[in-house]
């Protein structure tokens, strides 16, 4: 299964990143993070849906966590208290947006996550505001760790995660609800006539995604303890649509193969142009567009395509 | 060729693997290194870039100075600057990437809070020494205990506090306020602190009206027909940048200063831009002892110098970020050469300058300064009042008061927002004598 | 009371002019061509710098008000075809996600030139506001700029707008377009070339937008941004491609905005989005979309 | 009670069914019976109201007035979800077929709609499934274009696996919008003999919009003729086409020479 091969190359590489450049730990596990909640806008991404909003289940799992620390002390525990969390508020505003499409179903995502946003911001009694709430560092299966150990415990969670997390939802992908996704996009009404019900191809892989949203959320907060309410700003859910087209919706490699390409040129492009990083992400967003639409793992299969003919 | 490309990338796996349990580098020996790097953190975006763009300027220039008379203890200063703009998130990788990979000695962080909050854990946990050269909550050295960080500035409670004495001063028939702030948490906090230390020491004047329109706002009229309305006597907002530029030029041509009499304890990063819209007899604070015109350094080649070579390169009058960025860099050069010169000559490890730096006394481009025993810088607060002369195209402060810590700040171990409480007309009494504009 | 309820309509109705005149042109573009322009916050920005430049060099109050209209149509005529004809035409046959993206893409590209152009110091130019004075009502204050000028633009430009689509032939062959490209190609009309007029138009009114609210606000860097969230909610509240809806929504937003700011403050920053799901709730279609059904 | 118990009944009764759009009246009192059994032809010139006709027996459009009962039961008004589960399915003039997947997986998605659908992670081509979609397609003649994808088919095929998808779906009624158009004249009439024998042998009712007298005559029970929304003839297919009327208001608009 080519597919496993990937996963398990991309694996090994990023845990070679991640062991020969220790700032490069975090950064990744935050890049796997961001690209779990990418892999559910991969999912509506099939069903033509955008969702300019998917930020606010990110932030509902990090703040999840930074509300639930004090009560529990478990990193397991917390990560299913975000996911849980996640997928409650998925299952509220799926329920009213689910009936939507096209922009209707993208802008009341948007509405969604910027009133969250708002809240966020104007509870400061609740959430500290723009100040943000610190997260101390919980135990892991009981361990107190430190440094440098919680950040690899960390980035091999959120290995796992991914690995989980993926193999589920290619499943998922392939079954009648998955398949029925890119139906929906091409022809919802045959759905219906089909006596199937659109609305809950769309909501079931909404919840899904926000799920997922919710558990890469929860790792966010996890590796930085600290959460902010820019997780919920809408340029935060276009970062997120933008990782998606990058990686390409072709399969679920897409999503983190995007996640890591754009977390590795964001710190690059910082790095060298402290003044105009944004420019660099908007020219490759751009190149991508333009040239590749198909994305990171698109130009992969070409690729492949082009060294079998020639061997 | 592949079987050892594979054993290859064996080793370095299982070394990589090995390296977190090894000590950092700097715990080994302190030689004197090639050069002192620091790791700025700095909004280079967004609307707070009106700060960060001028605080990165005054480090380019005064590191250059620096450099020029052969850098700290005769090791040159490399800067490495970053966005906070893009959020916590972003900056913690950032940091991260400073620390290990471009091995910086030292973090300038930050400019918002969060990004100080978020930071000070980071530092502990890479023994990263960090002056926290902007940000401006109470909150970081009442709730937590940082060895690594200290902050080389007073915070919001005497920011806040000092044009609350100068006002009731000038004005003790103070009846009515009105606030209008940013919608997040500088604009929250600032108004706590406002509201509780109001409420101790003249009890009974009367809020008409609390607006906090959203961040970013880029229309006030509405927000100035409430205020034309209610007519209250002072109108306090800690608003800044662009924002403030707003609401002020809005307030001006719809006549609201006939009417109200504004405290503005930002403003001074303002009045250059604002110019002469901004009538004579506002209230305006500048963040801290510093101003281009600062009462006592304002004669001073220091000063002077700074202010021409500033004016020169960038085209504006400094503001307060850029002498805060002065107060960081002034505060590490006497914290290095104090320490060296404790050491016998040695270059000082990590812990050895935050030792130094706490407690320490330095002098900067307006004054001199303390850092306390918690980390938390005191130094006094200039607040005065606009008033138009000709010799510039924007209002001047007259009448400054420079309030000092003792009267404005909360002692150590004490929360601000508490400590306000026990404010009183005394307090207000105390404040030291005005000093009027002088050309 | 009643004062006070007057005054709150003054200020919505100023607020939602300027809403209207950068909600508009997003509208029509997403009318015509089916794309959601995300950078149309950016020509606003643009749009808004340039104008502050040109009335500083402007010279007299009264030139500077010149100055805007000119800043405007000059940002429209060469940033509108250059995006449409350089970017936006060549992914027409590609998925709306994807042309979705190229928009965000130069919203990104977009934001870091003003910066590079105009700095981070707030640009602010008031001569224009300062050209017409203030207007008293009820003992309260106004500029007339804001309370009469700005609202009068939005209605002339509302009239103009539902004139120019209805009743030239142009119009009719944009709204065609707008209605199915697929029948207003059969029947001869070049869509191409509507989708460059009609994005230049979009272009041209986000710029109109921006130099119309520069005189009033200080321009930062972000103000795109700012801007750009409101019109989504409004374009989507109004329904698809819909100028009257859009002026409707607008006046919705600022009416509730204004009220909210006098009797509950803390809603002030969720009327929009409660506005819209509201409206969405009761027609899936926003207040002005007509439900199309396929035809099968 | 007991009428509607009786076997004679009707599978589907349409009255008075009224709907106009903007002044056009598509359909102006349609009354229209169709039997258990048999298979209707109905026929008309374009725009005449008859895929109007279907779709608001489908529950795509909803009538101004008047009632469908299928099997006794009113569904005037019902979507067209609930409607294909009570047995009526359709193919469309149009073809409507989920295009990023393959033919095989268009017809399993059918096959999946009627049971096991919401199993998250039983694939779509189960083994089972495949092979039963393959049977499908093979009726049809189009087991060599299994693995296609629906956007790389021609006319013809298209049209061809739209019905073949809505048989997948099993049902006691069946609706084709011009089943045949497009598809090329050598092989009409031979798909829609294997059809029409299928859909004998397993007792399922039709109803198709046919525009070519040769396989109305040659295929359905009975013909119904609409014109301007309503029903002009109906009746034995040797009946209605000898009609002068019928004759002047369908072929001579639609077959005459030009």
């Amino acid at each position: 299964m080519p597919l496993r091969l990937a996963f398990a190359v991309g694996f090994l590489a990023l845990a070679l990143l991640a062991a020969l450049q220790p700032w490069l730990r975090f950064v990744l596990t935050l890049a796997l993070a961001t690209g779990l909640a990418v892999l559910g806008i991969m999912m509506l991404l099939r069903a033509g849906q955008v969702s300019f909003g998917h930020a606010l289940y990110v932030a509902v799992g990090a703040y999840t966590i930074a509300f639930a620390r004090p009560q529990l002390d478990d990193v397991l525990l917390l990560l299913a208290a975000a996911v849980l969390a996640a997928v409650v508020a998925g299952i509220l505003v799926g329920l009213f947006v689910s009936r939507y499409r096209d922009i209707f179903f993208g802008m009341l995502n948007l509405a969604f996550s910027m009133v969250v946003y708002s809240l966020l911001e104007k509870l400061y009694w609740l959430t500290r505001g723009t100040d943000g709430i610190r997260v101390a560092r919980p135990r892991l299966f009981g361990v107190a760790l430190e440094g440098a150990r919680y950040e690899w415990a960390l980035f091999a969670l959120a290995l796992v995660c991914v690995a989980i997390a993926a193999a589920l939802v290619a499943r998922y992908l392939r079954a009648p609800a998955g398949e029925a996704l890119s139906a929906l996009k091409t022809r919802e009404t045959r759905l219906e006539f089909a006596g199937v019900s659109a609305r809950r191809v769309l909501f079931q892989a909404y919840v899904v995604s926000a799920g997922l949203a919710g558990l890469g959320g929860g790792i966010t907060a996890l590796a930085t303890l600290h959460v902010t309410p820019l997780l919920v700003y809408w340029t935060h859910s276009g970062e997120l649509v933008f990782v998606a087209i990058l990686g390409g919706t072709a399969n679920v490699l897409g999503p983190f193969l995007g996640a890591v390409v754009f977390e590795l040129v964001r710190v690059h492009a910082a790095a060298a142009f402290p003044d105009a990083w944004q420019m660099i992400l908007g020219l490759v967003l751009l190149g991508i567009v333009l040239l590749a639409a198909r994305g990171l793992v698109g130009l992969l299969e070409e690729l492949g395509r082009w060294w079998g003919r020639r061997v | 060729m592949i079987r050892t490309t594979r054993r290859q990338a064996v080793a370095v796996a299982a070394s990589a693997l090995a390296a977190p349990w090894i000590l950092p580098r700097s715990a080994i020996g302190q030689q004197k290194p090639s050069e002192i790097r620091i790791g700025i953190s700095t909004f280079l975006s967004g609307p707070a870039s009106v700060f960060g763009v001028p605080g990165r300027n005054a480090a380019d220039l005064l590191i250059e100075q620096m450099n020029a008379r052969g850098g700290i203890q005769g090791v040159p200063i490399k800067a490495l600057v970053i966005d906070e703009a893009p959020g916590v998130n972003f900056l913690l990788g950032e940091c991260r990437r400073l620390a290990q990979n471009e091995n910086v000695d030292v973090m300038f962080a930050s400019i918002s809070s969060a990004s100080c909050l978020a930071v000070a854990p980071l530092a502990e946990e890479l023994r990263l020494p960090n002056i926290m050269w902007d940000c401006g909550t109470q909150r970081i050295f009442e709730e937590g205990k940082w060895r690594y960080s200290v902050r080389t500035q007073a915070n919001a409670v005497p920011e806040i506090v000092a044009p609350l004495l100068y006002l009731l001063k000038m004005r003790p028939d103070v009846q009515t306020v009105a606030v209008v702030n940013q919608d997040y948490a500088w604009g929250r906090d600032s108004w706590a602190i406002w509201k509780t230390a109001m409420e101790a020491i003249k009890p009974g004047i009367r809020v008409l009206a609390e607006l906090f329109p959203k961040f970013g706002a880029t229309d006030f009229s509405t927000e100035i027909t409430r205020l034309q309305a209610l007519r209250p006597d002072v109108v306090f907002s800690t608003s800044w940048g662009g924002e403030l530029d707003t609401f002020l030029r809005q307030a001006a041509e719809r006549r609201l200063f006939e009417r109200s009499l504004f405290v503005l304890p930002l403003a001074e990063s303002s009045l250059e831009r604002v110019g002469k819209t901004l009538p004579e007899g506002v209230i305006v604070g500048a963040r801290g002892d510093h101003w281009f015109l600062h009462p006592i350094a304002k004669d001073t080649d220091r000063l002077k110098n700074f202010v021409s070579e500033y004016r020169k390169r960038y085209g504006q009058y400094p503001i307060y970020p850029t002498y805060h960025m002065a107060q960081a860099l002034f505060a590490l050069e006497a914290a290095y050469t104090k320490a060296i010169a404790a050491n016998g000559g040695a270059w000082p490890s990590r812990e050895q300058l935050m030792d130094t730096l706490r407690g320490l006394e330095f002098e900067h481009l307006t004054g001199r300064m303390k850092i306390r025993e918690d980390g938390q810088g005191l130094e006094p607060m200039l607040v005065g009042v606009t008033k138009h002369v000709p010799e510039y195209p924007f209002p001047v402060l007259d009448q400054m008061v420079l309030f000092p810590p003792e009267l404005t700040m909360n002692p150590m171990g004490t929360k601000g927002l508490e400590w306000v409480k026990g404010l009183t007309m005394e307090t207000v009494a105390k404040a030291p004598a005005p000093i009027p504009y002088k050309a | 009371m009643e004062l006070l309820l007057l005054l709150a309509l003054l200020d919505g109705l100023a607020y939602a002019a300027q809403l209207f005149m950068v909600a508009v042109g997003l509208t029509l573009v997403f009318g015509v061509l089916k794309i959601l322009n995300v950078a149309h916050g950016s020509l606003f920005a643009i749009g808004a710098y340039s104008a502050s430049t040109l009335a500083a060099l402007a010279g007299t109050p009264w030139l500077s008000l010149l100055a805007l209209a000119l800043a405007a149509l000059a940002v429209g005529a060469i940033a509108g075809p250059s995006i449409e004809r350089g970017l936006l035409a060549r992914i027409y046959d590609k998925e709306q996600v994807l042309q979705l993206l190229l928009t965000f893409a130069l919203f990104m590209i977009l934001e870091d030139v003003q910066k590079l152009v105009w700095g981070v110091q707030p640009v602010f130019e008031d001569a224009p506001v300062r050209a017409l004075g203030p207007v008293v009502v009820g003992g309260i204050v106004y500029t007339a700029y804001q309370l009469i000028l700005l609202p009068g633009l939005a209605v002339v430009c509302l009239l103009f707008l539902v004139w120019f689509l209805r009743r030239t032939v142009t119009g009719r062959m944009i709204l065609a377009v707008a209605h199915d490209r697929e029948a207003a190609e059969a029947i001869g009309i070049d869509s191409r070339r509507i989708y460059l007029l009609a994005f230049t138009i979009g272009a041209g009114l986000a710029a109109l937008g921006g130099a119309l609210a520069a005189p009033t606000t200080s321009l930062v860097p972000g103000v795109g941004v700012q801007t750009i969230v409101l019109s989504f909610a409004v374009v989507a509240t109004a329904g698809l491609g819909q100028i009257e809806g859009a002026a409707a929504t607008a006046l919705l937003v600022g009416l509730g905005r204004s009220f909210a700011v006098y009797f509950a403050p803390e809603l002030e920053v969720v009327v929009p989005y409660l506005l819209m799901v509201i409206v969405l709730v009761l027609r899936p279609s926003g207040l002005f979309g007509g439900r199309e059904l396929r035809r099968i | 009670m007991v009428g509607e118990t009786r076997v004679s009944s009707p599978l589907l009764e349409a009255r008075g069914l009224v709907l106009a759009f903007g002044g056009v009246r598509a359909a102006d009192g349609i009354d229209l019976d169709v039997n258990e059994g048999e298979i209707l032809a109905i026929i008309g010139p374009n725009g005449a109201g008859k895929t109007t006709f279907l779709n608001m027996v489908t529950g795509y459009l909803r009538p101004q007035a008047g009632s469908i009962r299928f099997r006794g039961r009113e569904i005037t008004g019902l979507t067209p979800r609930r409607i294909v589960r009570l047995g009526i399915a359709r193919s469309f003039q149009i073809p409507q077929l989920f295009t990023e997947h393959t033919v095989l997986e268009n017809l399993a998605l059918q096959l999946a709609a009627r049971e096991g659908f919401w199993a998250p992670f039983a694939p779509l081509l189960s083994r089972a499934r495949s092979e039963r979609a393959l049977a499908l397609l093979e009726r049809f003649g189009l087991g060599e274009l299994a693995s296609v994808r629906a956007d790389a088919l021609d006319e013809g095929a298209r049209k061809l696996v739209d019905v073949a998808m809505a048989t997948a779906l099993a049902p006691r009624l069946l609706l084709m919008d011009e089943p045949t158009s497009g598809v090329a004249a050598s092989e009409k009439h031979a798909i829609m003999d294997r059809l029409v024998s299928a859909l004998r042998r397993e007792g399922v009712t039709a109803v198709f919009v046919e525009h070519d007298m040769e396989v109305v005559a040659r295929h359905a029970d009975r013909v119904a003729v609409w014109s301007n929304g309503k029903i002009l003839a109906q009746g034995p297919p040797a009946t209605v086409l000898a009609d002068p009327a019928v004759h002047r208001e369908v072929l001579g608009v639609e077959v005459a020479p030009c």
